[in-house]
């Protein structure tokens, strides 16, 4: 287990190479991949997280552990996979059409990645058609969208209007964020969730999981 | 390439309201000569813009400038520089842009017909190129439609003509979020700068066959991204000031093409355009909180020409509607500049100096928007003749600065920032010491980093 | 009544974040002891006050106040005041405005408690007195709930009392779009007068058994309602002026009655205040351009001890919300006179006088709020000690400083203000030199007038 | 007609005591009311009006002119009465539920009734019920709601609202003004017109009495 903390300090620290080599040799080991995952990798990431809340990390800190975290779990995945486990949540992910901001949208997908999530990011400037196909194609757990001009915001509704209509609404959990979103708008356009912050959406994501 | 003598040579040149080349443009408007002046932008709020809506839309804009321009008038604001930034359906259909054009303009021509009031109409299209990705940056409908817009601005009634152009932004993007100083110094020195040669020898030949001011470029998506991203606590801000010191070669390659001024006001690099080139610029702080927050709210203030919101949408507020507001704000900070610029120089420059010691050791951003750093590391900066060498030097003045403030303690910084600090300065030492080394280095992970070669005339 | 000295003597004493008597509050705040503080108000957007949207408006104040904490925080601001300024159904139900209270009360605590930011909570009903017409002004269910509110107040959380008072407001309305100056006369020197002293000696015996600092009054809704109808140019301005004039002795019976200051943000008589009672002010100008529009921009920050954005609904701009974006301009506001003050008194006598000069010259309502003219003013309000006496000399005398400025070509007036100046002196000419005499022309006309002259306790 | 000149002028210049003496005087010679009020009394009006358009009249200066017009009026208006003509509209006015805020209203009230309107003010803090009382009694062409808070103006749209649920939305045309209120938010609750300011409110009667 003296193996298995380091690991976790390997995510930590960003040290992609050590956190493969050492998930591999738990695997050799036949540590339960579970295990693996639910003791130490989440709790590294988690701890990356409130060293982030903190002050201590930054974004750059931040994305270099999910990206370890992210190795470590291309080793652990199929595994998982081949035993029938089912992954953590789908995400799908873009900005909305006329709308070409991707900053935050991809800062999202990133840490939502590190925590473990399958991210299908289809860019920017994505019509209402392109999403309902993607979710119709992907069956996504959530679907995440992005905006950050007040002209491009109504292309959220429009997006959600479109999944009604392709009678999909309820099938995916719709979240909502960019500068100009807030919560209120989010309530009004029919939104399942809102953030104000990327490094806030992997909590909401998170919590509307349960 | 140009002279390497800077303009300004010393601080007590160096003041809001004047500059060594000021500008003349619309009905009787006198930028860096003298005066401070408003430049007022507006926005719509939340809407679509399509032909359903453009009735409102076109409504809006007049009842805007309408409101602004009253107010203005009853401030007894002598002269103003209106903005009309479009959205980027008006870039992507120029007739659009052209419609409201029209209105701004004519509007602008009766306030000054009825009131004397002096004026002249900004106008920036969206850099639209990076609706493709990645982006094609010399040809192709978003490239035409960008041009057809240069050419046709000044027969709708533009009076300026201004962009915040993007060319290395698919690369910086992803080197901010990491706080990747090489990437940004390959974005912008490398692919920041050509762009920015190619795009505005074409605007400037366009706006010199069409009779119209060719004003400035922003390096908003740098150097206010990585701004914005700090004040959200994601970068540090160390870093969010070494970038803005890397846009500073990138932004004046506009002028050594023929730009004028003044300079866009997101513009933050503004100074060192006006110490290096003696340009007016426009500048945007505390009374640009409307459209963002920042840590620049009166140091920003200290050597502009043109004081501006940035931009706020037409919302109501208790007054009024929101560009009312920030019109009867511009109006006041610039009576207030013009007060102390009246009286004498030498009480405008502690003016200046409370301006400035007020924000500049509390940030490092701030910091390095001192007039004292500015005209520093504007001498190193120019002491290069390569637009990639001057980046590089820019980054190492600006963290040689940053340093040498933090040592001395006159700029407090938190213990994360200054690791960052010693881990930034340990990643400069390590840049490649030629263009054609960085891009060596890079190009081959074109791909990977989403951006075309070609597009920005290198060979792979 | 009071002695005739007044407290600030000469210019040299009259500057921005000082003042003879400082007031400390809340947690560690001190007001007017060599550092100007923001004071910070926001209110609900369009929305209605009921049971099922009562959730939703607690979440709201706690959203205000955390994101304005926050920036406050993030821009070390070192001490703030925030008000909270109750709408009339909370005046009605304690209980409501009690929830609000604790929300912002609890969330200054855990602010101070993290990061050491001074602070305190001024509380200001409404004088909900005028929901009978004519007003009920020392009895009956509007009286028994504002007192209520006032004695309980304190143990909700708030740390100071203010309020708004409205006594001859009733007949002032009507003198105003008629601009009628005897009847201004009249409801401010002799109706507002009395009403003051009666509700004021209540307030501070109220505060001083619930422990908790009478601030200050405003005649808000004489003075300013005056400003507005000027600026919308429907009165005279130099009549606007003269009512502003008018309310200083109305307003100082609350310090008289015992209290302490600040003034509040929106009596702009605040000056006349601080000159003859040595008591802190708080001001608002061209930050508080999100509440009303005026042509007291730059020139209510001259001896200003809070700077204040008056009030910003919750709506969204660009940046943030717009609580938010007040908070950030005040504080570089703030930032920056104390930078000039922490240079040296001189340099700050500079800074006040460019804000001085850069509107007093412009509209005779900023006039006469420049620092020299609320001297001599002040000197004559105070060489007389009855509230009537004192109200016509107030105006005669803003009258004769209106006209000599006039005179001397300093202040610029249309024809048609320099027509209604004169018009004003000749009336003023004709004002009854007692109250006795003034009270007996408009008494039998009570009924018309719409006031009921028991509740001011004046016989018929 | 030199006399009507005259007459004019008095109402010009607020002087009420001439204007009723000098309509006295016409009513006398059997001028026709109908003539008095078209050719003298309104071109009177306008006048004024255009003068504080022009910033040479204050409020002051168009209250006296509307009050020395009411006066000849009141000396016209039965004799139209009498002959059967209808006199212009008559307008019910208030300050909405909650809200105490007076002058805007007033202000509106006395320059409609210089330009001939009849009044019917119901003051402030004015419920629906007792504005749909007043409508249902005083059959108006017009209702006039003003607000000056953020949060009373919720209340226009509860008036009009019990307007229609009375059935008798569409007997009356409603205006609303006052500071928060703009032309969008007129619209959103369903108002016939919006002025933003009590000198525009006349021309805003006038253009929908055609
Ligand atoms: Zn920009
Ligand atoms: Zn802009
Ligand atoms: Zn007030």
């Amino acid at each position: 287990m003296e193996q298995l903390q380091k690991l976790s300090e390997a995510i930590i620290n960003g040290d992609a190479k050590a956190a493969r080599e050492l998930t591999r040799e738990a695997l050799n080991h036949r540590v339960d991949p579970k295990v693996i995952v639910k003791d130490y990798l989440i709790p590294a990431m988690d701890e990356v997280g409130k060293r982030f809340e903190c002050n201590e990390f930054f974004v750059p800190e931040l994305l270099i552990a999910a990206r370890a975290m992210k190795g470590s779990l291309e080793l652990i995945n199929p595994i998982l996979a081949s035993r029938g486990d089912k992954p953590a949540g789908r995400v799908v992910i873009g900005t909305v059409k006329g709308d070409l901001h991707d900053i935050g949208k991809n800062l999202v997908a990133s840490m939502l990645e590190g925590a473990g999530f399958e991210i299908i990011d289809l860019g920017v400037d994505v019509s209402p058609e392109t999403f309902v196909n993607s979710i119709k194609e992907k069956q996504p757990t959530f679907l995440a969208l992005s905006a950050l001009l007040t002209t491009t915001m109504p292309s959220m509704k429009h997006t959600i209007d479109a999944l009604k209509e392709a009678g999909i609404r309820d099938n995916v959990k719709v979240l909502v964020g960019g500068a100009p979103v807030s919560s209120r708008y989010a309530e009004e356009i029919g939104a399942d969730g809102y953030s104000d912050s990327a490094s806030g959406a992997v909590g909401l994501v998170r919590s509307l999981m349960t | 390439m140009t002279e390497n003598r800077i303009a300004i040579e010393s601080l007590d040149q160096f003041i809001f309201g004047r500059c060594p080349s000021p500008v003349v443009c619309g009905k009787g408007v006198e930028i860096g000569n003298g005066r401070v002046i408003p430049e007022i932008n507006f926005t719509l709020p939340t809407m679509e813009i399509n032909t359903s809506t453009w009735s409102d839309i076109r409504n809006q804009y007049r009842s805007m400038i309408q409101s602004v321009m009253k107010r203005a008038i009853e401030l007894s604001v002598p002269s103003l520089l209106v903005e009309f930034e479009t959205l980027p359906p008006m870039t992507h259909n120029f007739e659009w842009a052209r419609e409201i054009i029209e209105i701004l303009s004519e509007e602008l021509h009766n306030s000054h017909a009825s009131s004397g009031i002096k004026c002249a109409l900004r106008v920036t299209p969206n850099d639209t190129r990076e609706f493709v990705r990645p982006p094609l940056l010399r040809q192709g409908k978003y490239w035409d439609e960008m041009m057809y817009f240069f050419e046709n601005a000044a027969a709708a009634g533009a009076d300026l003509l201004a962009i915040e152009s993007t060319g290395g932004k698919e690369v910086c993007d992803e080197a901010l979020v990491n706080a990747d100083l090489q990437m940004v110094i390959f974005s912008l020195g490398v692919l920041g700068c050509r762009d920015m040669e190619f795009l505005w020898n074409h605007i400037v030949d366009a706006c010199n066959r069409t009779n119209i001011i060719p004003s400035g470029d922003s390096a908003c998506a740098f150097g206010n991204t990585a701004m914005t991203l700090a004040d959200q606590r994601m970068i540090p801000k160390v870093f969010a000031a070494v970038v803005r010191a890397a846009t500073i070669p990138r932004s004046l390659v506009a002028y050594e093409a023929g730009a004028v001024g003044p300079s866009k006001d997101c513009a933050y690099e503004g100074p060192y355009m006006k110490a290096i080139r003696g340009i007016p610029i426009s500048m945007e702080g505390r009374t640009s909180a409307c459209a963002h927050l920042s840590p620049l709210g009166n140091i920003a203030q200290a050597v502009c020409d043109c004081w501006s919101n940035e931009s706020v949408s037409n919302v109501r507020l208790l007054s009024a509607f929101a560009p009312v507001v920030s019109m009867e704000q511009l109006a006041y900070d610039c009576r207030l500049m013009n007060t102390s610029l009246e009286k004498s120089p030498a009480e405008a420059y502690l003016f200046r100096d409370w301006l400035v010691q007020s924000d500049a050791f509390i940030d490092p951003q701030a910091f390095i928007l001192h007039p004292e750093v500015v005209l520093r590391i504007s001498r190193r900066i120019m002491s290069r003749s390569q637009f990639y060498d001057r980046t590089v030097e820019a980054v190492r003045a600006a963290l040689d600065e940053l340093s040498e403030a933090a040592t001395d303690g006159m700029l407090s910084l938190t213990v994360q920032e200054a690791r960052w600090l010693d881990r930034l300065k340990d990643i400069a030492d390590k840049i490649p010491d030629t263009e054609n080394q960085m891009v060596e280095n890079v190009i081959h992970n074109a791909e990977t980093l989403k951006f075309i070669p070609e597009e920005y005339g290198l060979a792979i």
